[in-house]
């Protein structure tokens, strides 16, 4: 392996101008515009590393060191000779394996080998670690992704969201009620039972039927069809009304035709 | 990449496409669009090679296709859309529910006291509660269509009278005033002191969001 | 009062469902929905009357009514929901010429990193890549909703510790992180020399799609 340079496949390594290189040049003469990019496809020294191995076919687990090192130090002065930004990491790495080739080529006690096992053992353990993860990004890229390889679903659905008026039960009306009830101290005189609450309603009625008229037959707030108690209890609203002085009821002669008439239409007549 | 998601390109992948493929592609388009699509959009799908009017017809069959459905395909002025059948509102409302506004503890007392002592003016009300009853609060009643004015009491100023309208019995699920929760027996807690707790406010949100409210 | 005005409420209008109007409701809030919709959420369409089990059930007669269509209903890791399937990509990509971006290495490696080692700290990724890892990686990431900052590493600075979120698997089709491709075995990166193809190192398809690469 004099020449790891030569072990080069013909496969495509960058893609220049448009034009794949499809080889390294052996003397590594790269054109200075093409070097950017070509070391643009490494994502750092890790994978610079990775690729001189994998593709000289050199052992992960035995590397040779002095090689690797040539190696990767022809790029770096290519990097340097071009004056391309250089990457901290790549100069970094540099130092890092220029330090295991020469420990490699100390003679070592025994003692301290056994502590300090192979120094390459971290290296390789880090350009694993990493290649594991370059493979995984790519499987990860593979699976099919939303949007890009399968679109998702989305009827069209009214988002204005209907304008929301406050709910109220009875109940909260019977507390509101019990509220004030406790709050003013009322007495008896505000108690309202049921029959009462029937009268009011219709008081409320007949008034609404008489709004805006100057009088109504008597026969006609009675409807002989809804039942004894109906009338009954209309009857009552009627005669409320009159004590309230809310409408006044006028007959002009016996039998005739018996007028109810809200008390402000009078007036105003 | 593998195979099965990257089919292979064929020159001219559409020539070959049956109706019902051609609808299915216009129903998955209609389908993943967030946008209206027109006709003239839909025909991109087949680059261009079929005619509005082909599309057209195809589309009122996927129409016809998703009739009965609680999802239905329309064609509005922007295109062609697949929406959510209105009745379907309620049911998706649940999945994002927002908080019901409540009336303020001024509203739901002045509506208590014109239900129940209806047909009351405004002074009534106020003598009742004991403040003032402003006219916003009389508006949100009569705006909700829940009270109306039902006459004047003719004393100086001529003051109107309130009166609860069918749509608040509606609203409130009753059919008649009758239904409202009785008070009778309410009088004699009120007498006995000892039930304070009971006639403090029940629901606390009320209370946090009385504005108005005097104590 | 009119009777016919005052329609009866009903205590639960949900409880006459038949399970077909079930499936409809089910059907229509997944196709209308922008998020994929869990379990407890589909529940609540319902008011929560209907069991998981009931409910799991009826979507899996929804998922085979799809069977065949060019829609399918799947169930993914935040739950389930309506996609289209793979097939149909190359006619919906021509109603959107722009694709959606292709991310660099860069970016793919780091998404690796904080996939199969979460939680990580942008430390971390430095160490087993080997080299910076800028701010904006972080960001397409972030933004993308892929990652997200999960706690804080104790030591000094106190940086963040990176994990994927749920979007992420949704995004992906995953049920949960297991179902990850499986990372290489070490083992077989040191001896299997056939592996040569995959690990060489300037990938073109995607030097090619590189973003960042200045052409």
């Amino acid at each position: 392996m004099n020449n790891l340079l030569h072990l080069l496949p013909p496969s495509p390594v960058a893609k220049i101008h448009g034009e794949l290189l499809t080889e390294m040049p052996r003397d590594l003469y790269i054109p200075p515009d093409a070097l950017e990019i070509f070391l643009e496809t490494f994502q750092g020294p890790l994978d610079l590393l990775l690729y001189l191995i994998r593709k000289h076919n050199l052992d992960v687990l035995d590397i040779p060191m002095a090689e690797l090192t040539r190696q990767y130090m022809a790029y770096i002065e290519l990097m340097r000779a071009n004056q391309l930004e250089l990457a901290a990491e790549y100069l970094l790495m540099a130092a890092m394996l220029i330090e295991i080739k020469s420990r490699m080529l100390l003679p070592s006690p025994a003692a301290r080998d056994e502590e300090e096992g192979d120094p390459r053992a971290e290296l390789v353990r880090r350009l694993l670690e990493y290649e594991q993860m370059k493979i995984a990004a790519q499987r990860l890229n593979e699976l099919p992704q939303a949007e890009r390889d399968f679109m998702l679903v989305r009827v069209w659905v009214d988002q204005t969201p209907a304008e929301r008026l406050p709910t109220v039960g009875p109940e909260d009306l019977r507390a509101a009620w019990l509220r004030l009830v406790a709050r003013s101290r009322v007495n008896r005189s505000h108690r309202v039972t049921r029959e009462e609450l029937s009268v009011r309603a219709h008081m409320s009625g007949i008034l609404f039927r008489l709004r805006g008229r100057k009088f109504v037959d008597f026969n006609e707030l009675f409807d002989p069809g809804s039942g004894i108690a109906e009338l009954v209890v209309t009857f009552l609203a009627l005669l409320e009304l009159i004590r309230d002085h809310q409408v006044e009821v006028t007959q002009h002669r016996t039998f005739g035709i018996i007028y109810v008439s809200p008390i402000d239409a009078l007036e105003s007549a | 990449m593998s195979a099965q998601l990257m089919p292979l390109k064929v020159p001219d992948p559409d020539e070959s496409l049956t109706p019902d493929e051609i609808k299915q592609i216009l129903e998955t388009a209609l389908l993943t669009s967030q946008e209206p699509l027109s006709l003239p959009e839909l025909r991109k799908l087949f680059e261009d090679e079929l005619s509005s009017a082909v599309l057209g017809r195809l589309l009122e069959e996927v129409r016809r296709n998703w009739d009965g459905k609680n999802v239905e395909l329309v064609n509005i002025a922007s295109g062609w859309r697949f929406q959510a059948r209105p009745e379907m509102q309620k049911f998706l409302d649940r999945l994002n529910p927002q908080k019901p506004p409540r009336y303020s503890r001024a509203v739901l007392e002045t509506l208590a006291i014109i239900s129940y002592r209806q047909p009351v003016t405004r002074g009534d009300i106020e003598e009742i509660r004991g403040v003032a009853v402003s006219s916003s609060i009389i508006r949100t009643l009569e705006s909700r269509g829940w009270i109306s004015t039902v006459g004047y009491r003719e004393v100086p100023g001529r003051p109107a009278l309130y009166g609860t309208t069918a749509e608040f019995l509606s609203d409130l699920n009753l059919r008649c005033l009758e239904e409202l929760p009785p008070l009778e027996d309410l009088g004699s807690l009120v007498e006995h002191q000892e039930n304070r707790d009971l006639l403090s406010s029940p629901n606390p949100d009320l209370a946090e969001n009385d504005s108005e409210k005097p104590d």
